[in-house]
């Protein structure tokens, strides 16, 4: 029970696997995008779950006896790395927009013009 | 008339969700100071989507059909729907089909209402609006057969008497 | 204590048909009478497990009185279904237009007028 | 004058800032009030720049607690660790934000004229602001996770800029490089500020300084920031955006993402130094810098050899430049634990090292200007269609020459004088590593040549004929970049002693850094 | 999008806005904040991009008027940090604590009806929260006006 | 009690799921989808009773509110809209 | 502290050394031709008594230069342009690799 | 062959990251030194019940600054991107 | 608080399999469903993980922001992954 009781840690690293292999192996840009968007995701998860506390409420102050809260510093961290991650992929995206009218193609590799 | 109207729906709407926040019977002078400005912007920005070309949704009396309609037939309607979409999930008899029926509404709101009653109600889906009259084109999941014979479909045997309420309420 | 066995099949009817619109989803052949099922069900569940909800925070707020939070609690409640009540069949209508404009036929229909409009 | 030194820190983040914030809607009113006001703030920005370094020449390392509420009240009442987000500039920092200064001086009034066939100018400007106050926070701050949220507006900004020219396919190419290895990048910080949170519920670089004790956990935290801001700075293997961005970008543009470079290098050293100053990473932290500072230098300028395109050589000479820095205070970094090689040869290498920064970021601006100026003049980077351009464009020419003696090592330039240290020290560690660095600078001398032989001289080509010299506000640009680096050429000497060495001792004394957050409580 | 979506969303787009209105300025008494009510008005102004098409939104707002928008809810932000600056010498140091205006400690409770606390966060929530909805609702619209074929005005 | 009917809530997301992950068009998909969302939000209230947090419940109007934007985009890609 | 001060590097003698060479270059410049005017028959190259060939052809090209250097390091040349692919994959994929050894190395040492 | 090094160093990087997973303390129990200071004085020192906000807009103000910073950046950006006329006329 | 511990691994694997067919799907417009229920059921763990804070910002961001913008990008260029 030891290590299950870690599952949400291992369930952020694994989707950390999931996107990395999507971020080598797929060559579609908005592909890859989306294995970015994952990425962030999984870490905010393991952020998150960092912060919480066996037993505790949400970190606001709403019953008279404030009883054991999770870590709220994680929580805040996660809020800006959330808005940041939706900033990424905005721009991201755009580009993927741009590339495509210029080339005709979302392909990583058959969109290249540099190389060498 | 529009900006006051939103306004003030958008206030009640403000004040439900900030309900037992004070003594004022039950919200604080705070809140409803709040409130007030933010009806106040919002009337400004949404009055003329909110409110269509006409006033008669303001008639409280249609307000009143509108809860009783909703606690009353529609409510019971929706139960029966439900029981009856549980026995075609575990029988796996369907007969479906996609009809067009004239509801003789005129106005958005109305349609919009029939349209979300009769998809939640008795193995109907609105599939399809007409842009210029008020046809609703319906998948219904278990045809009667009789049905199907006279070509200006019969509006009752899909939706009751839905059209006579929604006439009532915002016709 | 009545109050929670009457809670108990709220909840047990809300949770009866959840389940009833999952395995519709997969029993019914095509995506319209799926939708029959995801959308008509989850909305019914939902009024059930909401209406759980209302009567025992009512009757917690009967109990310790009216400075309980739990009023606020079954407010909110009410509101998140009265979203869900309005949003549910507009997606479900949405959805539904739009697998017909993409070209999804209904699967065993014995009658289809819109195909025929379309045709027409 | 007091106000402004004790409070100059934040200043020079928050007043970028805000004029970032405020450039569109002073150029709804005006387009040449817009760029009067973008110089006044980036001159602005230096003079701060100028009194902070005063300030921390003086007295020591600068402390500012945001929100506090005096600013040096750095641990809240009663209690051991810090809690807010603390900015600590001490040597090294200054020394960066002096570098980032100067540079983004000469691009702005590089831009000036430079940019003005484009449109768009007011989210150029603004890009362009921001990007200056990603640097400066990402140098100034004390705080890991604030060191993120800065690479994240450096990262994204720089790459809005880089793709700015969104009518040639290619720059957007370029961009969507950079966005990706930089968010990854980032997002790789971002987990290892996590596993260091995860272990010590702590977020200031110097309080974390302080506890760690490099567990299994600290060494992957280790591993993932270093090769984050490794891929940032562009070492071999991991530059092989570089040459795609650092070609397509306006030149302006393209010493801004080569300063951002050097910003993510001072990251690299504020972990090795600071973060793991104390623990036993530093030695085979030291050697993979080391290696990946060799092979930067290698690679980089045999790739730089073949190019035809004059900002992609350009490019690779940059990677391999790098190298030079990575190799020097990597020496540095694996000789800390050991004192008495510390003091022969460590603290040269290291001041080699750094000194050669700012050598860099001046004479490779200077280079990538003139490639600007022949690319506004030619509308084109190709060096094939280039030719006898030495007749038209006198001062660029000049210019050029300047930036490429340095950059080669020539004897009166400053290139030479921190090359100079690097070789002396690096062959003290270790005999080949200095002899590559050697050989190294002599392809760059030769590739240089290749350069000067294709575009500047020979016959004049018929096509080039009526090419006018650059215009003025880009002639200044290169001018100041040219009159600081023929200052350092003249008197290497001050520089080391006065700007170098307080840069050396901030990276070393690790203790120094940690006192400034924990000796601040009430 | 079909009439019915479009009368829907008509009504539905009040609610979301006074909600988001509600989670803005209740931000630091209950969950929510200047982000997330920016999203959610902003998650609003996509509904609306959906359910009537985005040549038709810009016909009532434009991507530089949300520009100004959001330029001014970053500035107010900034000011409100750089009022720390001016009234306490430190920056972000959150003046308004102790002071009538915004100066409570609020009761505990869910939600305590006592908005006057919190210092400048209620109010950095609102700059927040604008500048939120302005940077969100402009990146769909530009975006959506993009792939539909048509380009942003300089 | 509330929290077992979360589980069961739970486990029924995964059946809908499974038809999101097997239909064979999109708009079965989105069905799916549309499901999940419904479920999910009462996942959300039932917690928040369990919890006895009346904060929570704000999480849920917002979810029941915003999945509807979620469904329409997707929904008049497929109609091949114009956005 | 170590002394690190560039002693033998005096600015002084620095200029010193320029002037130096300034003057040495006038030097050689006044001992020129003085017959010497641009744009006559004499700045014409002399090749053989052939014709001149055009500008463009005379005009070495960029990539003409050191062919000789790229014949010789072919073998190392080859794989190190090939392995600049110009792929984002790829870089993330570097990225993986060195992030792992650089991890192994960490643990291992 | 590309394939083959990237499954083996994906591999690797995996388990990396699993042990990672494993080595970090229980889950439920973090350690808390500057989190417990701030759930304890949250409420005096800023009034703010909700002590995310008060870390947000008060602690650590500076990094929502930053963020909207970025969001400000990203916006500009898309604009910029899609800009109507590329050159200016001369 | 048995349940709670069960919900808690029910929601992380129900992440997991969205993401591999995140990875999987052929179809861009499918993966973006994926991509948006994941983003709901992240959110869901994030109220699990007692965050209403950041549930929220996910739920609005993550889930109907991000989809928008995926689902326009691809209006915009292409639906079929090759």
């Amino acid at each position: 029970m030891g290590s299950l009781l870690n599952f949400p840690f291992l369930a952020a690293v694994i989707l950390a696997g999931i996107a990395l292999y999507i971020l080598i192996f797929k060559k579609n840009m908005i592909k890859f995008i989306m294995g970015i968007a994952l990425l962030e995701a999984s870490v905010n998860l393991f952020f998150v779950a960092l912060g919480y506390r066996e037993g505790g409420g949400a970190p606001i102050y709403t019953n008279s006896p404030a009883g054991i809260m999770v870590l709220p510093v994680p929580q805040a961290l996660v809020l800006t790395s959330i808005v940041i991650g939706v900033s990424i992929l905005a721009l991201m995206l755009s580009m993927a927009i741009r590339t495509y009218r210029h080339t005709g193609n979302i392909d990583t590799e058959k969109s290249r013009r540099m190389k060498g | 008339m529009r900006f006051i109207v939103t306004s003030f729906i958008a206030f009640l709407a403000y004040l439900l969700l900030t309900t037992a926040s004070g003594k004022v019977a039950l919200w604080s002078s705070t809140e409803i100071i709040i409130g007030i400005v933010f009806a106040l912007i919002t009337g400004a920005l949404f009055r003329n989507r909110f409110i269509g070309k006409n006033f008669r949704m303001l008639n409280p009396k249609r307000w009143f059909l509108l809860i009783v309609y909703l606690c009353g037939p529609f409510l019971w309607a929706l139960a029966k729907a439900n029981i009856e979409v549980v026995c075609l999930v575990i029988t796996g008899k369907i007969n479906p089909g996609i009809l067009k029926i004239s509801t003789g509404l005129e106005n958005d709101l109305s349609i919009t209402m029939l349209a979300n009653s009769i998809t939640l109600t008795p193995g109907t889906l609105s599939v399809e609006v007409s842009e210029e009259n008020g046809d609703l084109y319906v998948h219904w999941i278990n045809i009667k057969e009789e049905f199907l014979e006279k070509m200006p479909r019969d509006c009752k045997s899909v939706c009751g008497n839905f059209p006579d309420w929604i006439r009532r309420i915002a016709g | 204590m009545a109050i929670d066995i009457i809670t108990y099949v709220f909840i047990a009817g809300g949770c009866f048909f959840n389940l009833m619109a999952v395995i519709g989803l997969h029993r019914f052949p095509d995506f319209y009478t799926r939708l029959h099922a995801g959308t008509k069900c989850t909305t019914f569940g939902s009024i059930l497990l909401i209406i759980a909800v209302l009567i025992q925070s009512i009757s917690i707020w009967v109990v310790e009185g009216g400075s309980s939070p739990q009023s606020i609690l079954s407010l909110h409640a009410f509101i998140a279904l009265i979203a869900i009540l309005v949003t549910n069949p507009t997606g479900a209508h949405a959805i539904a237009r739009a697998g017909h404009r993409s070209g999804v036929k209904p699967v065993k229909a014995i009658v289809d007028d819109l195909e025929k409009e379309d045709n027409a | 004058m007091n106000f402004l030194t004790s409070n100059s820190s934040i200043l020079i983040i928050a007043i970028p800032l805000l004029a970032a914030f405020l450039v569109p809607l002073i150029s709804k009113a005006s387009a040449k009030g817009r760029n009067i006001f973008v110089v006044v703030v980036t001159v602005f920005v230096g003079i701060l720049v100028a009194i902070l370094a005063k300030d921390v020449y003086a007295n020591g390392a600068h402390i500012y607690t945001l929100g506090a509420a005096l600013p040096d009240i750095t641990l809240p009442r009663g209690y051991i660790v810090p809690v807010r987000i603390i900015l600590e500039v001490d040597g090294m920092s200054i020394f960066m934000g002096i570098v980032t200064a100067i540079v983004s001086l000469a691009a702005v009034v590089y831009s000036l004229s430079f940019m003005k066939r484009e449109t768009g100018q007011d989210k150029f400007y603004t890009l362009f602001l921001l990007m200056m106050v990603g640097m400066f926070g990402l140098e100034f701050t004390g705080d890991l996770f604030n060191l993120f949220v800065f690479l994240e507006i450096l990262s994204i900004s720089g790459a809005a800029l880089a793709a700015f020219r969104t009518r040639f396919g290619d720059t957007v190419e370029g961009g969507f490089k950079y966005l990706s290895i930089s968010a990854i990048a980032a997002l790789m910080v971002l987990f290892a500020i996590a596993l260091l949170y995860a272990q010590y519920g702590l977020l200031n670089i110097g309080a974390l300084a302080a506890v760690i004790q490099f567990t299994s956990l600290d060494k992957l935290a280790l591993a993932l920031m270093a090769i984050a801001f490794a891929i940032k700075l562009g070492a071999v293997p991991l530059h092989m955006w570089v040459p795609d961005t650092y070609t397509v970008a306006p030149a302006s543009i393209t010493i801004m993402l080569m300063a951002a470079s050097q910003a993510c290098l001072y990251a690299l050293f504020r972990i090795g130094f600071t973060l793991y100053g104390g623990t036993t990473g530093t030695i085979s932290m030291g050697w993979i810098v080391i290696i990946l500072g060799v092979l930067s230098m290698f690679v980089g300028v045999t790739m730089a050899i073949p190019q035809t395109d004059i900002k992609r050589l350009m490019a690779y000479h940059s990677v391999s430049q790098i190298g030079y820095m990575l190799l020097g205070v990597g020496v540095g970094l694996a000789v800390l634990g050991d004192t008495a090689a510390l003091n022969a040869y460590g603290r040269q290498a290291m001041s080699g090292g750094i000194f050669h920064i700012i050598n860099y970021a001046l004479y490779k601006g200077l280079l990538f200007l003139t490639a600007g100026a022949l690319f506004y003049r030619l509308g084109t980077r190709d060096l094939n269609k280039m030719g006898g351009l030495a007749r038209n464009m006198k001062f660029t020419t000049i210019f050029f020459i300047i930036g490429a003696l340095a950059i080669s090592g020539i004897p009166p330039f400053n290139g030479f004088a921190s090359k100079f240290l690097i070789y002396e020290s690096v062959y003290q560690f270790s005999p080949i590593l200095s002899i590559i660095a050697m050989l190294v600078s002599i392809i760059t001398l030769a590739s240089f040549t290749k350069v000067f032989q294709a575009a500047f001289t020979g016959p004049a080509l018929p096509q080039h004929k009526d090419v006018k010299e650059a215009p003025r506000s880009m002639l200044i640009g290169m001018g100041i970049l040219a009159v600081v680096i023929i200052f350092f050429s003249l008197c290497p000497g001050l520089i080391v002693d006065n700007i170098v060495q307080p840069a050396v001792d901030a990276l070393i004394n690790q203790g120094a850094y940690i006192n400034g957050i924990m000796g601040g409580g009430l | 999008m079909s009439k019915i979506v479009r009368t829907v969303a008509n009504q539905l787009i009040l609610f979301i806005f006074i909600f988001g209105l509600y989670i803005i300025i209740h931000g630091h008494i209950t969950p929510g904040g200047g982000f997330q009510g920016g999203a959610v008005i902003a998650s609003g102004a996509a509904l609306m991009i959906v359910a009537f098409g985005s040549s038709r939104i810009q016909k009532g707002i434009k991507e530089k008027h949300l520009s100004i928008l959001e330029s001014s809810g970053a500035v107010i932000f900034i000011g409100l940090a750089f009022a720390g600056l001016a009234a306490a010498g430190v920056f972000f140091f959150n003046t308004l604590i102790g002071s009538p205006v915004f100066g409570h400690t609020p009761p505990t409770g869910p939600n305590p009806g006592d908005i006057w606390t919190g210092g400048i966060i209620p109010l950095m929530n609102v700059a927040v929260g604008l500048k939120v909805f302005a940077g969100l609702s402009a990146i769909i619209l530009v975006m959506a006006l993009a792939s539909s074929g048509e380009e942003v005005e300089e | 009690m509330w929290v077992p009917a979360a589980i069961f809530l739970g486990v029924c997301v995964i059946v809908a799921l499974v038809r999101v992950f097997l239909g064979p068009t999109t708009p079965d998909r989105i069905v799916g989808l549309d499901t999940i969302n419904t479920i999910v939000v009462m996942i959300m209230v039932i917690l928040g009773i369990a919890f006895k947090e009346v904060i929570l419940i704000d999480v849920a109007i917002v979810y029941a509110l915003l999945s509807f934007v979620t469904t329409l985009f997707i929904a008049k890609y497929i109609e091949k809209g114009k956005f | 502290m170590a002394a690190i001060s560039l002693a033998f590097w005096n600015p002084v003698v620095c200029l010193v050394v320029f002037l130096v060479v300034i003057a040495l270059i006038y030097l050689l410049r006044s001992r020129g031709e003085g017959g010497y005017k641009k744009g006559t028959e004499q700045t014409k190259a002399f090749l053989c008594g052939e014709e001149l060939p055009e500008v463009e052809e005379r005009h070495v090209k960029a990539h003409n230069l050191y062919w000789g250097f790229f014949q010789a390091l072919k073998k190392y040349y080859d794989p190190t342009i090939k392995a600049h692919t110009g792929i984002v994959n790829d870089y993330v994929l570097w990225l993986t690799v060195i992030t792992v050894i650089a991890a192994i190395t960490f643990t291992l040492v | 062959m590309r394939n083959f090094v990237a499954s083996l160093f994906l591999g690797i990087a995996i388990v990396f990251l699993v042990s990672s997973a494993l080595l970090v303390h229980p889950f439920g129990e973090p350690p808390a030194p500057m989190d417990d200071y701030i759930i304890q004085n949250a409420q005096a020192e800023t009034g703010a019940n909700n002590v995310v906000a008060a870390v947000l807009f008060d602690y650590r103000g500076f990094d929502t600054l930053g963020e909207a910073t970025i969001l400000f950046t990203a916006v500009t950006g898309v604009v910029m991107l899609f800009r109507k006329k590329e050159t200016a006329e001369k | 608080m048995l349940e709670i511990a069960a919900l808690h691994i029910i929601v992380p694997v129900l992440l997991i399999v969205c993401a591999v067919f995140v990875a999987r799907a052929k179809d861009l417009i499918n993966a973006v469903l994926f991509l948006a229920a994941f983003s709901l059921l992240l959110s869901l763990e994030f109220y699990l993980l007692q965050a209403p804070d950041v549930a929220i910002a996910e739920a609005a961001i993550g889930a109907a922001i991000t989809t928008a913008i995926f689902v326009v990008a691809i209006r915009a260029t292409k639906r079929e992954e090759e």
